[in-house]
């Protein structure tokens, strides 16, 4: 078979770096860190976008390309950092399971989640469709993730991963959401953003610190 | 021109309110737009009555029997939950649990939340039904954190968590829905997403690919609605925000998540053929039945309790649809009419009966009738519809959810029976010494608003006894279109 | 009706209306003899109710009309038995207006008024006779009746004479849910005549009594009615077992006067048989405690059923 | 010119007519004068034109009707037949009696506002009316829960009780059960056309597995509502618990109304009867029976030995019907009129005399404010009228001629005398059981009604307390009077009342109808062959025979009658305390049955200077079924609390599992 032309190998390469920086996260437990790799998936994305836009010249996919950099590289990861300051919560507490056995289980998630790509992309027609397994995993993984943190702010870290990981594999399989969709997304995911904002100071003006367990008390276990 | 209205009219309220909702009139602005959204559904639910299914604004909005209903519904409790909430807060403020800053949020945040609901009923871009349903959650997160106590804000930080991770997956959904359709109708760009295409060529659409959207749309709607095991936040957040907000929420919110998943289920059915979507539902519904039964017999917080109802109900619904067939369908939708309007119903009589006895602990609501009788004829007539007793309306559609059951799947009759059984034994338990008995509660700096109440009780009764032919026609015209085995 | 049923009627009732005493009387005569005492003469039971007769009635002060009307009451629905059971002839007009089963409700009757009467005066005896009374009557009540169900479903009626004659009728064949039944039918007897094992007539012990207790507070006219009125029921059931187990001789429409006239010493006859044994009986049975009297009475009611179930086993 | 309507529009109108007397009582809600002088005679009325329209309607044809009402596609059909209309009768009849007496009843200050009360009871009364009348699943069961739902509130009306909340959730939550099982029925009933209509039912046929569920449920269902063991148990809490009118409607109409749900759906909808089912309703109305006639012996409290005694009738009336099933069954339909016949005539009896006997505690309830019978005693000296009427209500119901209780025994066994000729051997080996055990449970209640009426009337008064009672209002007495002319009327002329009987039943088997011979006196069934009974000739014998003992007496005796203390065999002082207790009076019960009681004694210590002596009495139910159910909910509840912890990660990782085992599934 003739190799890939260069700009799917590119593709692919981000891809993959995609899904380590997934993992990494899965393993990171400094949440300045975790914010920084945020930063760096959102640029990836942003350069996956601008190949496929290049690849298929579709005007629109420049604009999502533009709205992502705004977005995940620069407003997202400056207002955590920005909250990380004023809340000063820089550390994770031990997460609920061991990393080695959360990397044991993302390696399952991962097996799962190409065996789950494998009938969608028989029928893509798409030049991209082997990246489609890739998008399910780093959507599996962030919500593995978001089970086993323990603050606050990692989790929405890894809930902002989950959402590149859905706007990578909307591209791949489908080079991107009609515009309308995309506006309403990062709409959705802004006010989401300012939403957590608030969120943070009103629990840390409760419980002065953002650990999780402090909200656990509504339940029916007793 | 109505629809412009329709979602304009709670625009407009929200940015209005959002300067001057604080004001001795706020609650009557608040009405007000209220009203104007509930004239203007009205007048689209005519139109569509007499015109048949509209599609506006080059086909991002489709209006047709199924939503309509909904929507003139949604606007009316909207409207009557607007009317029960002035006395409401203004009884909140004078107890100093609100400042007038909170009040602008609320009442803005009210408007914006009608409006999200009545966009994610009438669009028919499923990506838009996304942005809506998230929009929802949003627009109510801070509603629930209203009071900023450690609870509220528990609730809401699961609210916004479980529900905003479970909207994603139905973005995952959404997505894969567009793949396959750009497969099918080989165009890609807006309009394959619109729903009216996609149920034009439901047929040929990739069978496995939708199979695999369809969970994942399931999972993420269904954790909106409540579906056990995806139910976690519901009671938390119902419980804990202001009872105006946990009667639309229950009211409400639970039908238009309900309204998406049965969306997609035409199109997965229509392309996979197969019972699949039926069975998942019905199982999910008939766990989540199980399940809230179960729960409910353990609650003291009586907001919580009537949360797990609604769970509870939401199974039913699901069942009915998962069940399919005209008669299912009939019911299922009966089901969700009469289940919004009773149950906000309730929270307005619990709501004021809370109040009245300074505590939404069961243990510390007693003898409501001799204090205020129509509170508490309210809360034990309305308890006693939720729980399917005639002449009122929920039992006319669990009649038929049940004859239904009997013939179709009477495997699931002996959990039917199990579920609704404990559920009657554990409600009605709790409800009959709230009502009777020697009394604790105290008078009212305002006196309550009860006529929401008996409205909507005198509307489930009516529906239980006698449906009028042209909401008949609604409900057959949507059953046929949700179709199913 | 014809003459001849008109005089068996009435033959009937005044027959057993007198003759009842005089078998109380007999029976007494017997147990006497075989307990080797002097015997009463045959007359005793008359004399004691002319002496009763010729009393002053006295009524407990807070004795109701209903503790006055008793007597009367159970004294009739005795009569009325009387008059439909065949005992001398199967032509009786009346028993058209009650059959077997209604012979039992009446009985029934008379014991209810019975034991309302008995605790009217709210005395203790009265409502310990009336407990007792009733603890015999709720077993021996249903075993009569099984006993009359095995004779009605031989002879497919209910109806007393009917059952006489088709019993009668048939060529003498050996039954044995008849012997099964005759058995219960005798415990009953005895049980329901307050007769030994279960009731001793002849004393006022309060652990023992219980158709005597019932009585204490009647006197005079009253009390020779209540006392008559027990004659009577113990020449009844003397006559339904006749009616049902030894139904030969009783005469009837195709017999005429000769048979009618010839069922009247016949009767005599079988009465006296009757009462030696009963008198037999008694003498050789001891007085049960009143708790046994239940198992006594539990034996009869299955001895009944059991009579019922052989019936349908081998008969049919 | 004359208009004329035909007599379903009539009960239709009239039923109507009682939910506007009902409403109107919202009218003045607080005045006792308002609802008793006007409401519940009208109520009264409506109840009397509603038993004669119905009465008259009984020999014609069944009309039906469709309401502008109910669900689309499935509007509200009303039918008029023969056993509706018997029904109806019964309903009309007891209810006019009822409202009467209650109209003198009501007293100020108990619980529910007067005009509320009459709402309800009237909603209640409009509610069985069209239990009767409905001829589609939907209309009836929204009727026969709105009557339970009437009834509920009727029976909390002194809601600030604790037990009698209990009582009243109890009643609701089993008639809730009930009701959701027999919905099932109709569920099975409708057997795919998805006609709720009973046409619809009757027309679909069923093969002998649906046919067999549907029966069960049925059973379940209306049984829950008879009181059929073990479903029983809110019986004895709810009737104690309601004001006496009300007890006695429940008991003397609401039960009788699942006799005609079960009638109605095993005779008219069920296509086919299969004989085994009959020995099923056998076996369960017997062991009620008995269970609920030895339990109504050792009751202490007056209207809860009623309530257990309507256990007893009410599994009698089952009885009949499970005998008719096998008759039937068997192909024998002319021997299953006899004891459907036996069985709508018991009906007619149990709701004349059991109301008389609950009203008539109902006025010594108000007279003396006691239920306990151990404080009772000598009442016919103080309330001669209720003590009379009571009487003849207590000697019909012990089954006694020639009242009515003993016409109703004489059919059921008459129809028993038949056990031969069913071809099953089995059940013609138990049928005869069946008969001893009828016998045994008739015994019994004249047993229970001797101890009843002994210790409540008779005997002296067992508190001091008693001399101040008064006799019944005037309105208490004519309701009372009412009743005890029913009993009367219903023991004398059963043979003009039985061929009608005859007919409803004879259109509901599609048997040809059968004479039931003899003059108007007498009672002679075709059916039963040689067996009579003419209750006016015995009647009139009695008669003639007591005159005569009473003026053959005066010939030869002309001494005076004195009164005197009561002898007691000369015992110095005896005094009301000396009697026998209610408890005392049930004892050999107890000692005989041991077994089927949960009983609880309190034994002195022989060192004890002031001995006490009590036993409770329970029903083995409870330990038995109930409390294992409701430990096992409570332990599945917590089991599932389990579920949710209150962590937010536990709760994504619900999620989490769920999305992958349904993709899993998917793929």
């Amino acid at each position: 078979m003739h190799p890939l032309p260069f700009s799917l190998q590119l593709l692919n390469a981000c891809a993959a770096l995609l899904l380590l920086l997934s993992f990494a996260m899965l393993s990171q437990r400094r949440t300045v860190n975790l914010v920084n790799l945020l930063a760096v998936q959102g640029s990836l994305l942003v350069i996956a976008t601008l190949i496929v836009a290049w690849r298929t010249g579709q005007p629109h996919l420049y604009v999502s390309a533009l709205l992502t950099l705004a977005l995940k590289v620069f407003a997202l990861p400056m207002l955590l950092h920005r909250l990380i300051r004023r809340l000063n919560v820089w550390w994770d507490t031990e997460p609920v399971i061991n990393p080695s056995g959360t990397m044991l289980i993302g390696l399952l998630v991962v097996v799962f989640s190409f065996g789950l790509a494998q009938p969608i992309s028989a029928v893509a027609d798409t030049a991209i469709r082997s990246t489609l397994g890739i998008a399910i995993a780093v959507i599996l993984l962030s919500f593995l993730a978001m089970i086993t943190r323990r603050k606050a702010m990692s989790q929405v870290v890894a809930f902002l991963s989950m959402e590149n990981g859905l706007f990578f594999g909307a591209m791949s399989a489908t080079y991107g959401m009609p515009m309308v969709v995309e506006l309403g997304v990062a709409l959705d995911v802004l006010v989401a953003m300012l939403v957590l904002g608030v969120f943070f100071f009103q629990i840390r003006e409760q419980f002065d610190s953002l650990d999780l367990y402090h909200l656990e008390s509504l339940k029916e276990r007793d | 021109m109505e629809l412009i209205l329709l979602l304009g009219a709670p625009v407009i309220g929200a940015l209005v309110l959002a300067l001057r909702g604080d004001r001795s009139y706020g609650p009557e602005v608040n009405a007000g737009f209220s009203a104007v959204t509930f004239a203007s559904a009205c007048a689209l639910a005519v139109r569509v009555v007499s015109y048949g299914p509209l599609l506006l604004y080059d086909e991002q909005f489709v209006i047709d029997a199924f939503n309509v209903f909904l929507v003139a519904l949604t606007a009316f409790v909207g409207l009557t939950t607007a009317l029960f909430s002035r006395p409401y807060m203004r009884v909140e403020v004078a107890n100093g649990k609100l400042g007038p800053g909170r009040l602008r949020l609320y009442h803005s945040m009210y408007q914006l939340f009608t409006a999200t609901m009545l966009l994610a009923l009438t669009t028919n871009n499923l990506g838009l039904l996304w942005v809506a349903m998230e929009a929802a959650t949003l627009s109510t997160v801070l509603l629930v954190t209203l009071y900023r106590t450690p609870a509220s804000l528990e609730a809401g930080w699961k609210y916004f968590i479980l529900c905003g991770v479970g909207i994603a997956q139905a973005l995952f959904g959404t997505m894969l829905l567009y793949f396959a359709a750009e497969h099918a109708l080989g165009s890609a760009g807006v309009t394959a997403l619109l729903w009216t295409h996609l149920a034009a060529v439901k047929g040929q659409l990739e069978p496995t690919v939708v199979a695999l959207a369809f969970v994942f749309l399931l999972v993420g709607y269904g954790t909106k609605v409540g579906l056990a095991p995806l139910h976690n936040w519901l009671p938390d957040a119902h419980a804990e925000g202001p009872t105006p907000i946990s009667a639309v929420l229950s009211g409400l919110l639970l039908n238009v998540a309900i309204y998406a998943i049965v969306r997609c289920k035409i199109l997965v059915e229509g392309s996979l053929g197969s019972a699949l979507p039926s069975q998942m539902m019905m199982g999910f519904g008939l766990a989540s039945m199980l399940l809230a039964a179960f729960f409910l017999w353990r609650q003291r917080d009586i907001k919580r309790l009537f949360a797990y109802s609604s769970i509870e109900h939401m199974g039913i619904v699901t069942f009915a649809f998962g069940m399919g067939g005209p008669i299912a369908n009939f019911a299922a939708l009966l089901h969700m009419t009469v289940h919004s309007l009773t149950k906000s119903a309730i929270f307005y009589a619990v709501g004021h009966a809370a109040q009245k006895s300074g505590s939404q602990l069961i243990e510390n609501i007693r003898g409501l009738v001799t204090i205020s009788p129509t509170i508490g004829w309210g809360l034990m007539l309305g308890s006693l519809a939720i729980l399917g007793m005639p002449p009122f309306g929920v039992f006319a559609s669990e009649f038929l959810v049940l004859t239904t059951a009997m013939k179709q799947q009477p495997w699931a009759t002996p959990f039917l029976l199990l579920a609704l059984g404990v559920a009657f034994a554990a409600i009605f338990g709790k409800v009959q010494p709230m009502v009777f008995g020697e009394t604790t509660a105290r008078r009212l700096p305002h006196p309550p608003a009860l006529l929401p109440v008996f409205v909507h009780l005198g509307l489930v009764l009516v529906l239980g006894l006698w449906i009028p032919p042209y909401l008949a026609a609604w409900y057959h015209d949507a059953a046929r279109l949700i179709g199913g085995p | 009706m014809t003459p001849l049923a008109a005089t068996t009627q009435l033959l009937e009732i005044v027959g057993a209306a007198l003759a009842a005493p005089a078998f109380l009387g007999w029976v007494n005569q017997c147990r006497a003899w075989l307990q080797n005492r002097r015997a009463p003469s045959l007359m005793q039971p008359y004399r004691g109710l002319r002496k009763l007769l010729n009393k002053d009635a006295i009524l407990a002060t807070n004795a109701s009309p209903l503790f006055r009307a008793a007597p009367y009451v159970v004294f009739a629905t005795m009569l009325v038995a009387a008059a439909i059971i065949p005992s001398m002839g199967t032509g009786l007009p009346m028993s058209t207006a009650a059959d077997g089963i209604a012979l039992v409700g009446l009985l029934a009757t008379a014991r209810v008024f019975l034991s309302l009467a008995a605790m009217d005066v709210g005395t203790a005896f009265g409502t310990l006779g009336a407990r007792r009374e009733m603890m015999v009557g709720f077993l021996a009540e249903p075993a009569l009746l099984m006993v009359l169900f095995v004779a009605a479903m031989l002879s497919r009626t209910t109806s007393l004479p009917l059952i006489a004659e088709t019993l009668a009728g048939q060529a003498p064949a050996l039954y044995p849910s008849l012997a099964f039944t005759a058995v219960a039918f005798l415990l009953v007897m005895l049980a329901e005549n307050a007769r030994l094992p279960i009731d001793n007539p002849a004393t006022h012990l309060e652990l023992t009594m219980i158709h005597e207790a019932m009585i204490l507070e009647y006197s005079a006219r009253h009390l020779a009615l209540m006392e008559w009125a027990a004659a009577l029921k113990l020449f009844n059931y003397a006559c339904i077992g006749f009616a049902l187990f030894v139904p030969w001789g009783a005469g009837n429409e195709a017999s005429g006067p000769i048979g009618l006239l010839l069922a009247v010493p016949l009767l005599a006859i079988k009465l006296a048989i009757a009462g030696a044994a009963l008198a037999l009986l008694e003498i050789l049975s001891a007085k049960l405690r009143v708790f046994r009297a239940p198992e006594f009475l539990a034996t009869a009611f299955l001895l009944a059923v059991l009579g019922l179930l052989v019936h349908l086993l081998l008969e049919t | 010119m004359a208009v004329s309507f035909s007599s379903l529009q009539v009960c239709l109108a009239l039923l109507a007519a009682w939910l506007v007397v009902g409403f109107a009582g919202l009218l003045r809600p607080r005045s006792i004068r308002f609802a008793g002088r006007t409401l519940f005679p009208l109520g009264a009325l409506c109840g009397a034109a509603l038993a004669t329209v119905a009465g008259l309607s009984l020999g014609a044809a069944p009309e039906s009707r469709v309401l502008e009402l109910g669900l689309p596609g499935l509007p509200m059909h009303m039918r008029l037949d023969a056993l509706s209309a018997v029904f109806l009768v019964l309903l009309g009849a007891a209810s006019t009696a009822i409202s009467v007496f209650s109209a003198g009843y009501f007293r100020k200050g108990e619980g529910t506002l007067p005009g509320l009360l009459c709402l309800e009871y009237h909603v209640f009364l409009a509610a069985m009316g069209f239990v009767l009348l409905a001829d589609d699943a939907y209309s009836f069961m929204v009727a026969w829960e709105s009557m339970a739902l009437s009834s509920y509130f009727l029976v909390t009306t002194q809601h600030r009780i604790e037990e009698i909340r209990r009582a009243g959730f109890l009643y609701l939550l089993v008639a809730h059960v009930g009701a959701l099982s027999i919905l099932l029925g109709f569920g099975v009933l409708q057997g795919g056309s998805w006609q709720f209509t009973f046409d619809a039912m009757r027309a679909a046929h069923l093969d002998a597995t649906w046919a067999s569920i549907a029966f069960g449920l049925a059973l379940f269902g209306f049984g829950a509502k008879a009181g059929l063991v073990p479903l029983h148990v809110w019986l004895p809490e709810a009737h104690p618990a309601a004001p006496s009118p009300v007890s006695a409607l429940m008991s003397g109409v609401m039960l009788k109304t699942a006799v005609y749900g079960f009638l109605r759906v095993t005779f008219d909808l069920i296509g086919l009867q299969l004989w085994w089912w009959g020995l099923v309703a056998l076996g369960v109305g017997l062991f009620t029976a008995f269970y609920g006639v030895i339990f109504a012996a050792v009751q202490t409290d007056m209207k809860r030995l009623l309530a257990w005694s309507s256990i007893e009738n009410l599994g009698i009336a089952f009885a009949g019907i499970g005998l008719a099933i096998i008759f039937r069954g068997s192909g024998l339909g002319h021997l299953a009129v006899l004891a459907l016949v036996a069985t709508l005539y018991h009906c007619l009896n149990h709701a004349m005399m059991k109301s008389l006997l609950f009203l008539g505690t109902g006025s010594v309830l108000h007279a003396t404010g006691e239920r306990n019978l151990g404080r009772l005693g000598g009442l016919i000296h103080r309330m001669p009228w209720v003590a009379w009427m009571t009487l003849i209500g207590a000697l019909a119901i012990a089954g006694l001629p020639p009242l009515n209780g003993f016409v109703s025994e004489w059919l059921l066994l008459q129809a028993f005398l038949f056990a031969g000729d069913v071809p099953h051997p089995f059940a013609s080996m138990l049928l005869p059981a069946g008969a001893a055990i009828v016998a045994l449970c008739a015994a019994l209640a004249g047993y229970v009604m001797v101890k009843f009426y002994g210790v409540v009337f008779l005997g002296q008064p067992r508190e001091a307390s008693l001399s101040t009672a008064r006799d019944a209002g005037f309105a208490e007495r004519v309701g009372l009077g009412l009743l005890a002319l029913g009993c009367v009327l219903l023991g004398l002329f059963p043979a003009l009342i039985v061929p009608v009987l005859d007919g409803a039943v004879a259109g509901l088997l599609h048997v040809p109808t059968s004479r039931w011979g003899g003059p108007w006196w007498l009672l002679a069934p075709e059916r039963a062959r040689h067996a009579t009974y003419g209750p006016p000739a015995l009647c009139l014998l009695l008669v003639v025979a007591v005159v005569l003992s009473i003026y053959g007496l005066r010939l030869v005796y002309h001494r005076t009658v004195r009164r005197g203390p009561a002898w007691d065999c000369g015992h110095a002082r005896s005094d009301a305390r000396m009697q026998d207790t209610a408890e005392g009076f049930g004892q050999p019960i107890r000692h005989m049955f041991e077994p089927f009681f949960e009983m609880t004694r309190k034994l002195p210590s022989p060192s004890d200077p002031t001995p006490t002596y009590a036993v409770t009495v329970g029903d083995r139910a409870w330990k038995l079924l109930y409390l294992p159910i409701a430990t096992a909910v409570h332990a599945v509840a917590n089991a599932v609390a389990w579920l949710q912890q209150g962590r937010i990660s536990t709760y994504l990782m619900y999620s989490f599992a769920t999305l992958i085992l349904l993709l899993a599934f998917v793929l």
